[in-house]
């Protein structure tokens, strides 16, 4: 028996337990550790656990020297070494099943995903083996693993970086999806992902990456990052959303402010598992609600939030659940990426849908 | 190197393997993969390795953690579609035995990384099949592991059928250890009936990856003698002659005349020895008859060492 | 301009138009053409699509002188030869990635593959390629291939041999995904679906492949396979599912009766695009929803039909809309499948449920 | 062989690419990947073709369909995100660039195996670098082609970076031509710098292939001398000497003094072709600015030909 985790296994080193040592601030190498944007949070987050905790490594395409194609590894290679930021040849399925195989052997990979649809090619690793590992090993060897996996559209990227495949992730059994929308939630919620024993599919708003700043909090409650947080208290409507969503719901909060409608805002944080009790106790209070999220419609997101909401609270509903989408599309080319994108329009007319 | 440890893993694999096609006809377990005629493969690994090195396995090779002292039961609880089958690899030093083909191929090379990572000499061995080595993955592995020069041995089990496709539309190449040279590592083809032969090339590959060489293709030659799986009928895509002609080939027989001949063995202890691992083997399927079975419970059981709670999709109404 | 397909492109052979000839009923090869197996339908369908258009070939593993591991494609390498009825290697990614090259060169691939699991190792050619090939090429190049995915549990099969992903396939875009529950729909739709210019997701419910007998009808409208099919009329409950489950859900259906609840019984047959307008119709009927699949719940099928109730159908229903569905876990092993698929006695307890 | 008309295919690429460089930095088009450096790479292998033939890109050689006719305005409209880009790819026998790595060689081996079933006898030819290698679906299509004697070319640029690293950390091998040995099929390496090198062995490939011979696999040697797109910085990762070097050998120049030297060329007329592809360039630039905007309607727009109604997602809400 296992003592700090309370299994049975044999391991030597235990890389299945949760870690409960204080995660503090690390401000080294941030120009202004108050006002940071969402990368160099993930940046920094990925540093402390580095210097934390000696089993964990990174992974990724050009993630050393380089620093990664969003610099979200920038100086890690030179401060930890090519042996703990590790450059891998262009192979997704290897590395995220060498991710697996590290796991195994004790440690607690970071595999960068250089882009969302690159994720594609170790769909594979991730269904069958990451997620199924911890099962099929009666619990006796956890994956204590991270991907990261930069996502979504709004910055002009070429074909196939613009994905959103948050919900397939979300359908496979075995995983835990995570997503910030700000730089604080950001480096709180990696840091806790890296020290959580079950794998975690951290999906990083890209469109994000630069355009917010915000503060390190190092000491938030680690159970808590994996609630939803009401981020505008409201009265009026509920508005449910998620990573880079969020700041556009926030602006279409502003719009249906000054036409006298309060709406609440709630920041998803975990799409799996989804914090039921958070979302039905707003939409019971609010009695409207809305989804909003960029990802296609069909089995997305926001239809499973529909459909809790339509088995648990329909009868505390005034309105229908109104979801502002993506189109069944695949993400269109960037000159058109605008209006495929949710905005903050599109949000306001569909509140009105929900409060008629 | 002992000769007739190596005879008796093997006997023991081939009293497994019977009985195990035996409990499947018998509707104690369901659909089984027979590897009747890969002893001398499995057994000569298991020798040529250390405790500490790790095996990584499909499902043809689900009797090797039995070699490393998994009870036959527990192995055979997996074709009954038990999940008290799972064990801890840790225990047993061998990865669970894996469905998807080559798919295990990648985490052998993070395993060793990840061991010399933290100081460690261990190397990882992992067996794939000629149908296998067609997959991304097979690939993937053995280049990552010659550009992190990652103690692996990658042991391909050439028995030149996946499931009813030949050697032949699988790969046009005459041995798959050609395949070596493009990743810059050493690849050999071996008899692989010939369990010193199997020996010899593992042990050279494994002290190799372990003086940090490392990675190496070895090939081990032979020919699926039995069918794909339990349920498989190979006569709508083989002829009996071919199968028949290996048969005769099998590495048991060949390996007992040789010890007989060398006065290691007389034929009472040969059958003798047969007799005591069919017997073990029969009492482990009794074993097998009294393990209990799951509960809906266990459904959920270690799929998240942090499970949500509620669990996503009405658990309560199924108990 | 192509005349028959009214788009513009040079191929000499235009592989994108719909294909108007008659489906005639191929009885040859059948031992009762009047009463074959779900599997025998499938064959039967693939050797009159083979017989009937020499662009039709057929791609995957063991499904030549084998006949497939399920006998799908039994006795058509013998009949077609083996340029038409092509064994691959192993290699899911590579002999999709074919068929999408067989498309350009005005083929009509039909792919086998071996188990619903061996879809994920082929994930990134579906949703890189296959779904967008039309997109990136203006139309010129269409993608009328099918990719054949027995699915499902309770076949006493291994690890990895009773998966449900069709819930991914319906949420990438630029997919069809449909799944027949009798032997007359396997045989139209599936011919149907080789004919149609689109790729075609054709899951195929293994667990019914010898289970029930049927008839095959050559001659339906190909237009209506897309549409959801109400298979049992009620007026007390709607009961919304597909494939494998839809045998539970009739059995279900005269538990209830004999209770004095009447159960409508939709088929969806299309899980892509999803018949809005029947599943509308049907509930604001009966006032009451209950949606059945085994596939994992969280952004399930499920999930996306409760979503289209929510919105639209809300103030017409007298009671929650209720899913039963898989539980979010890995398939189990098979000792306990029966307690994880859906049963009649759950889909009761459901509509009770739903009835409160 | 008409050398002049390849140095001409070469000057009108350079012109291509320097013009897009340019467009990018005016903020015409968006992030750009140069190529410059791998005309002769890509003019040779056009001309070792039949028009018949296909080429199937990747984004590096997103220029190959103007060599076939595509007007330069419409590729350069790719990078802009606009999805007038969108062409035919039996109008110019060019699958559209494809972005996610060696995903598009299995595509080469169907449409190969395509043509031949329907009596053709055309060749494929598959562009991919060496980061690509490493990618599952690079085997996979290797080995597929091999398997079915498939009519296809693997070419490999090989450009010794994939974005930030180095073709040391890529593979463990001197030459990827050596993985040709594993899938029996024959490799040759040659100087991707040197237009004629490249025809002559590209020429015998596709030859072999039209005769029924199999695919093969010619790695094209070079060295990628701009950043992996516009919005690369190398200095991050490599230094700037060996990149000069290599621009030393750029082959253009190179063909140049060989062609002047030979007696086929005059500087003048070089400079006037240089002059002439520039100025055809600029006013393929200005056309591209007058290009109308794709509309909303596009969106879903060929993504099925029979679309369903209403399309699922709000589509009216954007309009
Ligand atoms: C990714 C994947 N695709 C398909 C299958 C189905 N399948 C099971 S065994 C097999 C043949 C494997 O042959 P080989 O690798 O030679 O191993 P052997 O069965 O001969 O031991 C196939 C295709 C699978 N298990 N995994
Ligand atoms: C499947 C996939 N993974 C990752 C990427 C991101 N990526 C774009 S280019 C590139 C490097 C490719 O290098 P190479 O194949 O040598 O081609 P080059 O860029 O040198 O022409 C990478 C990793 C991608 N496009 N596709
Ligand atoms: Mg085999
Ligand atoms: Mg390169």
């Amino acid at each position: 028996m296992c003592s700090p985790c309370h299994r049975r296994h044999g391991r030597e080193i235990c890389s299945g337990v949760r870690d409960s040592r204080p995660m503090t601030t690390s401000s080294a190498r941030l120009d202004d550790a108050d006002t940071v944007t969402l990368v160099q949070a993930v940046d920094a987050a990925l540093e402390a656990e580095l210097a934390a905790d000696p089993r964990v490594v990174l992974l990724g395409e050009d993630i050393g020297r380089m620093g990664g194609v969003f610099r979200a590894t920038a100086g890690l290679e030179a401060r930890f070494g090519e042996t703990r930021v590790i450059d891998t040849p262009a192979c997704e399925a290897g590395f995220v099943g060498v991710a697996v195989g590290m796991c195994l052997a004790g440690l607690r990979p970071v595999v960068e995903l250089q882009f969302d649809s690159f994720s594609y090619p170790a769909f594979e690793q991730i269904v069958c083996h990451l997620a199924r590992y911890s099962w099929r090993t009666a619990g006796t060897a956890g994956m204590p693993a991270v991907l990261r996996v930069p996502y979504g559209g709004g910055t002009h990227a070429p074909e196939l970086h613009s994905d959103s495949p948050e919900a397939l992730f979300c359908h496979v059994p075995g995983l835990v999806v995570v997503t910030p929308s700000s730089p604080s939630d950001a480096y709180s919620m990696l840091r806790w992902a890296i020290r959580h024993p079950d794998p975690v599919i951290f999906m990083e708003p890209k469109r994000l990456y630069r355009s917010i700043r915000g503060t390190l909090l190092g000491d938030t409650d680690p159970e808590g990052l994996l609630r939803a947080r009401v981020i505008r208290p409201g009265t009026g409507v509920t508005i449910i959303s998620y990573g880079p969503s969020v700041p556009t719901c926030l602006e279409a909060a502003d719009v249906l402010g000054e036409q006298g409608v309060s709406a609440e805002i709630l920041d998803l944080r975990a799409l799996w598992p989804l914090d039921e009790e958070a979302i039905l106790a707003s939409v019971r209070r609010t009695r409207r609600c809305v989804v909003v999220h960029e990802a296609a419609r069909s089995c997305g997101i926001g239809a499973e939030v529909a459909a809790i909401v339509a088995q648990h609270a329909m009868f505390s509903l005034d309105g229908p659940v109104i979801r502002v989408a993506g189109l069944d599309v695949p993400f269109p080319m960037f000159m058109l990426e605008d209006l495929y994108l949710p905005n903050a329009g599109q949000i306001v007319v569909a509140v009105e849908e929900a409060l008629r | 190197m002992d000769r007739l440890r190596l005879w008796k893993m093997m006997v023991q694999l081939r009293a497994y393997d019977e009985r195990a096609t035996l409990l499947q006809r018998q509707g104690r377990i369901g659909a089984y993969p027979t590897f009747w005629g890969e002893e001398a493969i499995q057994a000569a690994t298991v020798l040529a390795v250390r405790d500490t090195d790790w095996l990584f396995l499909s499902y043809r090779q689900n009797a090797v953690p039995v070699l490393r002292g998994l009870p036959p039961e527990q192995a055979w609880a997996y074709f009954r579609g038990d999940p008290h089958s799972f064990f801890d690899p840790s225990q047993f030093g061998c990865a669970p035995q894996c469905v998807p083909l080559s798919t295990h191929l990648p985490h052998a090379v993070g395993w060793a990384v990840g061991r010399r990572l933290q100081g460690g000499d261990e190397v990882a061995v992992a067996f794939f099949g000629d149908g296998a080595s067609s997959e991304g993955d097979a690939h993937e592995a053995m280049n990552l592991a010659s550009v992190f020069r990652a103690p692996v041995v990658f042991l391909c089990t050439n028995n030149q059928w996946a499931i009813s496709t030949p050697f032949s539309r699988q790969a046009a190449v005459d041995r798959l250890s050609a395949r070596a040279a493009g990743y810059g590592m050493p690849g050999v083809t071996v008899d692989g009936y010939d369990p010193l032969a199997v020996l010899g090339a593992v042990a050279e590959a494994v002290e190799r990856a372990r003086r940090g060489g490392g990675p190496s293709l070895v090939e081990a030659w032979c020919y699926r003698i039995g069918p794909h799986a339990t349920a498989d009928d190979p006569s709508l895509y083989r002829g009996e002659e071919e199968t028949a002609l290996w048969r005769q080939r099998e590495p048991i027989g060949r390996f007992e005349q040789l010890l007989v001949g060398d006065g290691l063995l007389s034929p009472q202890e040969v059958d003798a020895e047969h007799e005591r691992a069919s017997g073990a083997m029969r009492a482990a399927g009794h074993r097998l008859d009294s393990m209990p079975p799951p509960t809906g419970e266990e459904m959920t059981a270690h799929v998240l060492a942090v499970p949500p709670a509620p669990w996503p999709g009405n658990l309560l109404r199924r108990s």
